[in-house]
């Protein structure tokens, strides 16, 4: 078939693919969109992953704009469909008219022909993987290729960037080069032969981005190294693994000692031992392996250790639904270790937001010296965009004593400030040797555990100790950004968020507002725990709060009646595992329009 | 104003309250001799431990120290080792801390063989909380949670040791106090991890393995290969009337440090911080994601 | 000297022991409890312990009364000093006239003349350790012997019946057994030689009592085993190794199984794996122990296994202080664990209630087969007090399936019911062969996380289940008891309190109402989370809440403003590890007196 | 409404989800024979397990299981052996599992010797963490998290478990299942805590250590004096060219449930409870408190 005249012109374009473990789509995935990135478009890659490795069914999302793109839409334009759960799994997502690619020997298309037909939706057919055989016999991952060359045939565009791509990621590796590119043009004349090009994209102004496309876990990777990361204490748990990955490839490079830890508990040890000695260190993992660490963040809090501590959340509780998204462990970081202790609790809104939080977590660690959360999830973790390359931001390292001053003749560790912070030296200072210790101490950190226990001193320090460690919050809730908000002035509704969700939101709030006669906007926040005492000022601008976190018990609503007796008595719920979408939020958000 | 060297490893103005007689003292006073001996200062020692009577051990000393939580001697001395490898970092703890809820630290740590020195002060009982039975335990004493005596076979801290594959295994006894002193010398010179199980016996709690049991039983390894993994963990299996003290295995093997990428050529925590200031181009980073 | 005609008649007489750890003042201070007992008494006891096993300074102490004692007095009408530390600690708490026994070579007085002066205490000084040694020349524990004899002469009180304590107590023990009634002997002829007889003991009315004297470890203990518990998986850990003590000594004749752990985790974990078998079984700790069974807890509530909790509180966090009492882990065991999951917290207000609230726990946990924690702290589980013989209670094991039934023709381990509660079936039981698992499920307790994890199906199984596990709250919270008031109906100020402070909070209400012009009440709680919604009635009865926990953060206040959107503006803090005491409540409660 | 006594191990209607070629499918179909060889009955097992492909066997079977956290297959197994010991325990996962985050249970779940059966799938990688190493992945095998490969020495599961005082220490391959299946049944006669260290290869992940790597080195323990703990430990050492398969160590002591003072005379799950339902006089036990 040849290309007719009259093209769908387009200016975002949503692309799902369905298969099985094993099918290569996540890396494939990758390489799309840094196709779609260098050509100027916005992109946005999401993952659907299941914890199996061979089988089951995963999926990947993959959209380009010429515009910004916040989240990734539920519809689609296109699907690829390699196996039959992605008909069971997305097909009621695809828009009017929108286009199915299968491959036709493992697609039983039977029991949604009527779904399809109702929605004219185009079919093309064929037998992707017998094509990827004949290609080469052991590499089914062709597949993905080849729809892909289909794919950008369909949108018209040129397959010499993607062969470009495709060569720099297979760099001496000829005969993978030479695979994909008959794949290729495999993919191009199966198109041809079918719908051939039915698109016409509309061209970006963007010409040579510098943009970058990585995940949540890259931009945090990035934003400790860039952040002086010397030590990192892990142990590999979905979704969190990547950011070890990543960093012990360039170790070396980077000057980040990277050790894998025997369990989760041995890491966060390792870490504190790190920042006892002087460097940056942080530990990264999710739900079970923080539960695991939670004596050792007491103590961290205890010890005034500064650490970093990355919480990628995903579906629980206990092992839960491991490679989905939630929001479900924000209490848990907040209470996580028994007895009373100050944390932070950042949660990023974007990946690029992940990478600047990155590094004011570590400021805010070494500042106030205490551990500092960054909660990302699933969903932010795993997501791809483009985002403007990162820059480096000032460095503090906090009060460090190096030797004698007018203000600090004397190393004190435990000093009582006004602020809370005392000074912090590093072996081999001389003059600062102490003991770092987890039962309660006196200014020198000299324990009271011991035969001091019991005095009437030890219940005044106690008393002192407490109220020093959580005045650091009172200090350091000035410098946290407070909620923002977006959308129209004096909404009738508010939709309040936290960390991840933002984008959906944003999108959903643009849509409302568009879409309905009410005023709709959001106020989203990232820095959660302490909450910056001047919210309330904030939430008093509100007409109507609609909370809309991923959870089931509201945890965050919680906070906000709990710290500031404000009420949010609605609220929109997602529970199931699946990222949110605008076109969920708004649907549900509906609900109050006119109320 | 200027801080004055401190060369003296004794706390000034702290006594540890150990019990009169409790082992510990005894270990305390070889480790001080030894390492004042070995011309190290207080500054440039970390000692991490846990918790346990015995891991009050850190506080009784000048150095640097970090009195950890129950069973994590281990782990932040790796920490510290790994950030500044400049440093010597000696682990102190219990048999409770170190065999117990730490076994799993132990086990690894020994494979890792990270330059560093542990001493268990095995007194074969809970002291600190208050005489419970611990995992060394002998078969059949009576404890507080043991009213019909222990039930479980022991662990043997020699022989664990060897087979998670540490490349320093000794044994002391903290009444022999020019032994220990030697041991521990030799466990700090060892390059890699140094593993002493050493004999400090609790005086409250444990009236068993007294000092008189042990007086009668223990004798120094002599003639023993300590390069043969066999017979060390043959000699290993020796606990009854005769225990032998003294150094069971040796052995050269990179450490940890020689090998991770990092440390072999760098201290970290010398080295400056963020990209730019590593003189790492940030575009070449970049472009890994274009 | 002889005794005096005109005694000083008593109806309550609170004396403390100070000495060193190793003087054996807690054995003692039980002995000296159970005599009182016998004598009809209402006897209470407390120990300030410290986390070093010889020297530092402890204390223990004890009161008696013809009147039941719900907590002990902060005033001294006796103080036995075995060190100078004593005086330190205690010697403002003297009450005007009190007596001070002390020994003369280890008590330095110097620094305190002036107070006891001032406070017109009548010192006995003797060198009681001299008379003990004299006896024999190890066993300096004696000199608790002769000061108590010197005491029980100061109150006019027989020794013969404490002689018999002796004697029973150490059964078999001739020795021993002699030297005491030496000790005794000496103790009477010392206060002959001072003060001689200065008070007269009102006689209770209570005679032969059957009561027994025990601390609210044991009763837990005893509780626990009343509730047919089979297997206690435990680490040690101050305060409540006791309870592993306890139930090891007569594991065999209770058929309990105590496995003492190489860990907390793994002590848990065994727990759930007896729990699944089929036993009632049961882990106890305190908060570092609770911090590493956090994992574990989560996993407990997602696969539903029935398990009961002990957390014995001590000042946090971290090793914190180790042998003080705090109340400072209500939020960490309502959100311990990462995710979202259900669980019950109950804190018993006193040792009759530590007996009986373990029998509930157990019923609750196999009733809504769930976690149920038991919050107690140093503060109950070590102090001691005569009670009433308990008494065994019902034993609800909740729904197990033994085979095919009407309602249940199939086993399913995860039916989705209406109250959320699923039939349990243990193996060997033919039909119920099941798998326990921690990724989420559906009803036949089949894994998500594996190759269903993704589809569609797996978001509804995630959202009905995790609705079906919270439901078990719902239903609960029902059969839960609800706040408790005490004190003046319709009350000026009403003082909220929970868990162990019960005691000492009644006396100070009673205090207030008879010593003030403002009418006071107190509402107390045990059955924590979930809290029962009820609650919100008795809260509205309330015109001037204040609330008294032992925390800095202010928990409980917490809590009631979360749930019930109920505000406590006003609040009594403790903090620095000893327990509260009526006359400190009061005291802090006069504040807003008329106001 | 009868239920059909079930006699098949193998789950219906539910298949592995463990990629083709898995080791993992030999060990589940040998247990599966093994276990019908014996004939015992679905019922009357419970099978542990842990976090990770390997730990997915027990849903595999129409046994009862806990598929318990990461690393604490043990634990639970020994919960259910004690609350009912007529019950045929068996655990299972891989190496990370149990020689890494597991390691702790698993010294100790040795030397306390209970009448377990454990099965470690051992193919030195993190395979469902998508390949990282694992405690036992080989020296400088270049994974996900080691680009210039491992740098610690691997845990030897054998030496390990005989310095921890197992009773029973074998090792068998998922290639010959005639041997595997041999094993099984005598780690599963043994009385008390067998341990089998299972080569499972992951054909995904572990592109080092392959069936073709194995299948040229593996032989078989031939007048190998099992009781002799030196020998054993001479021979745990052995692995390179040549690893051996078979019997290391196997001895008679006690079980745990032996010398319980409960489970030596009774089975728990079956006792009546609290006092009164016990014949326990409460008056006696109020007794002590007076
Ligand atoms: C997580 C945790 N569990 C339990 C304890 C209580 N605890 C403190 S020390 C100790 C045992 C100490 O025994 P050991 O290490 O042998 O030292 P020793 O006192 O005999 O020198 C225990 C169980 C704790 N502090 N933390
Ligand atoms: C506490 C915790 N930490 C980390 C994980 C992530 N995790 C799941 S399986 C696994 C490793 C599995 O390796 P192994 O036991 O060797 O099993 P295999 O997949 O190789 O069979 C890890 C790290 C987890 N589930 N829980
Ligand atoms: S109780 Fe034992 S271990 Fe502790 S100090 Fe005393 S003698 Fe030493
Ligand atoms: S990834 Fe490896 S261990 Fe996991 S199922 Fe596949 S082959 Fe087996
Ligand atoms: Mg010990
Ligand atoms: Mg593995």
């Amino acid at each position: 078939m040849s290309d007719k005249n009259s093209k769908l012109p387009i200016k975002r374009f949503s692309i799902r693919y369905g298969g099985s473990a094993g099918d290569g789509l996540q890396s494939t995935g990758r390489l799309i969109q840094k196709y779609f990135n260098k050509l100027g478009y916005s992109v946005f890659g999401f993952p659907g992953t299941q914890s199996t490795i061979r089988g089951g069914h995963i999926w990947q999302h993959i959209e380009f704009a010429v515009d910004k793109i916040f989240n990734f839409s539920q519809e689609l334009d296109l699907l690829i469909a390699l196996n039959t759960d992605t008909l069971l799994t997305h097909s009621k997502d695809l828009k009017d008219g929108a286009i199915l690619i299968y491959d036709t020997s493992r697609v039983k298309l039977d029991n949604y022909q009527e779904l399809l037909d109702s929605k004219n939706i185009k079919l093309v057919g064929g037998e992707l993987f017998r094509y990827a055989r004949d290609i080469n016999k052991t590499s089914t991952v062709l597949a993905m290729t080849i729809s892909t060359a289909a794919m950008l045939r369909l949108l018209g565009l040129s397959t010499d960037e993607f062969i470009d791509t495709i060569r720099k990621r297979f760099v001496n590796k000829e005969k993978i080069i030479e695979f994909n590119i008959q794949a290729v043009k495999k993919g191009v004349e199966f198109m041809n032969a079918n719908l051939g090009t039915v698109f016409s994209c509309e061209i970006p102004e963007k010409k040579d981005t510098r943009d970058i496309v990585v995940n949540g876990n890259e931009a945090i990777a990035l934003g400790a190294v860039a952040s002086g990361l010397k030590f990192l204490g892990q142990y590999p748990i979905t979704p969190a693994s990547q950011i070890m990955m990543y960093l012990s490839k360039h170790s070396e490079k980077f000057g980040v000692v990277v050790k894998q830890a025997e369990d989760e508990i041995a890491a966060i040890n390792m870490v504190i031992g790190a920042s006892f000695a002087g460097v940056r260190a942080m530990t990264a993992t999710s739900g079970p392996g923080i539960s695991l660490k939670t004596e050792a963040i007491g103590y961290a809090a205890m010890t005034e250790t500064p650490l970093v501590i990355v919480n990628s959340m995903r579906g629980g509780p206990s092992t839960g639904i491991p490679t989905k998204m939630e929001q479900s462990d924000l209490m848990s970081s907040i209470y996580a270790s028994h007895g009373e202790s100050p944390r932070v609790v950042l949660a990023p809104k974007s990946i690029e937001d992940a990478y600047y939080i990155t590094i004011r977590a570590f400021n805010l660690a070494d500042k106030y010296q205490l551990p500092v959360f960054i909660l990302s999830d699933f969903g932010l973790s795993e997501r791809t965009s483009n985002v403007t390359p990162f820059v480096e931001k000032k460095i503090e390292r906090g009060l460090i004593w190096t030797g004698p001053t007018e203000k600090f003749p004397v190393f004190k560790r435990k000093q009582i400030t006004e602020n809370g912070v005392s000074p912090r030296a590093f072996p081999p200072t001389v003059g600062g040797e102490y003991i770092l210790v987890g039962a309660e101490h006196d200014e020198f950190s000299n324990s009271l555990s011991g035969n001091r226990c019991g005095l009437p001193l030890s219940q005044e320090i106690h008393e002192k100790m407490t109220r020093k460690r959580f005045r650091k919050l009172d200090y350091l809730q000035e410098e946290l950004r407070e909620g923002e908000f977006y959308g129209e002035d004096n909404a009738d509704h508010t939709i309040i968020c936290w960390g991840s969700t933002y984008g959906a939101v944003k999108e959903a709030i643009d849509y409302l507002n568009t879409n309905t006669d009410n005023t709709w906007n959001m106020l989203s926040f990232t820095d959660i725990h302490p909450l910056p005492k001047r919210t309330l000022k904030l939430l008093e601008r509100i007409n109507h709060p609609i909370m809309f976190e991923v959870n089931f018990t509201g945890q965050f609503a919680g906070l906000l009646q709990m710290y500031f007796k404000y009420s949010v008595d609605d609220r929109i719920m997602l529970l199931g595992g699946e990222a949110p979408t605008a076109s969920f939020i708004s649907k549900e958000a509906m609900k109050w329009r006119n109320k | 104003m200027v801080i004055q060297l401190n060369t003296r490893f004794k706390a000034q103005g702290k006594k540890p309250n150990w019990c009169p007689g409790c082992g510990d003292h005894g270990l305390l006073s070889a480790t001080i001799k030894t390492v004042e001996k070995k011309g190290l200062l207080p500054n440039e020692v970390v000692i991490t431990s846990g918790i346990g009577c015995s891991s009050s051990f850190p506080h009784w000393t000048s150095a640097y120290g970090i009195h950890a939580i129950h069973g994590r001697a281990l782990p932040p001395a790796i920490g510290v080792h790994m950030a500044n490898p400049e440093l010597t970092v000696i682990s102190v703890g219990g048999d409770g801390d170190g065999y117990g809820i730490g076994g799993n630290h132990f086990i690894h740590t020994a494979r890792r063989n990270p330059n560093i020195t542990y001493m268990v002060m095995n007194n074969q009982i809970y002291g600190l909380t208050l005489g419970q039975a611990s995992p060394s335990s002998q078969l059949g004493h009576i404890t507080t949670t043991t009213p019909e005596g222990v039930e479980e076979e022991p662990i043997n801290p020699i022989a664990l040791a060897l087979g998670a594959g540490a490349t320093f295994v000794a044994r002391a006894y903290t009444r022999d106090s020019k032994h220990l002193q030697m041991i521990i010398d030799k466990a700090m010179d060892h390059r890699g991890f140094a593993f002493v199980d050493v004999i400090s016996p609790c005086v409250t709690f444990n009236k068993l393995n007294t000092y008189e049991w042990f007086n009668k039983r223990v004798y120094k390894l002599e003639d023993h290969d300590t390069s043969d993994p066999s017979a060390a963990f043959g000699k290993a299996m020796e606990w009854g009337d005769k225990i032998p003290l003294g150094i069971f295995y040796q052995i050269d093997r990179p450490t940890l440090n020689d090998k991770n990428p990092v440390t072999r050529n760098k201290i970290p925590v010398k080295e400056p911080l963020g990209f730019n200031a590593q003189n790492i181009d940030m575009e070449e980073v970049f472009d890994e994601f274009r």
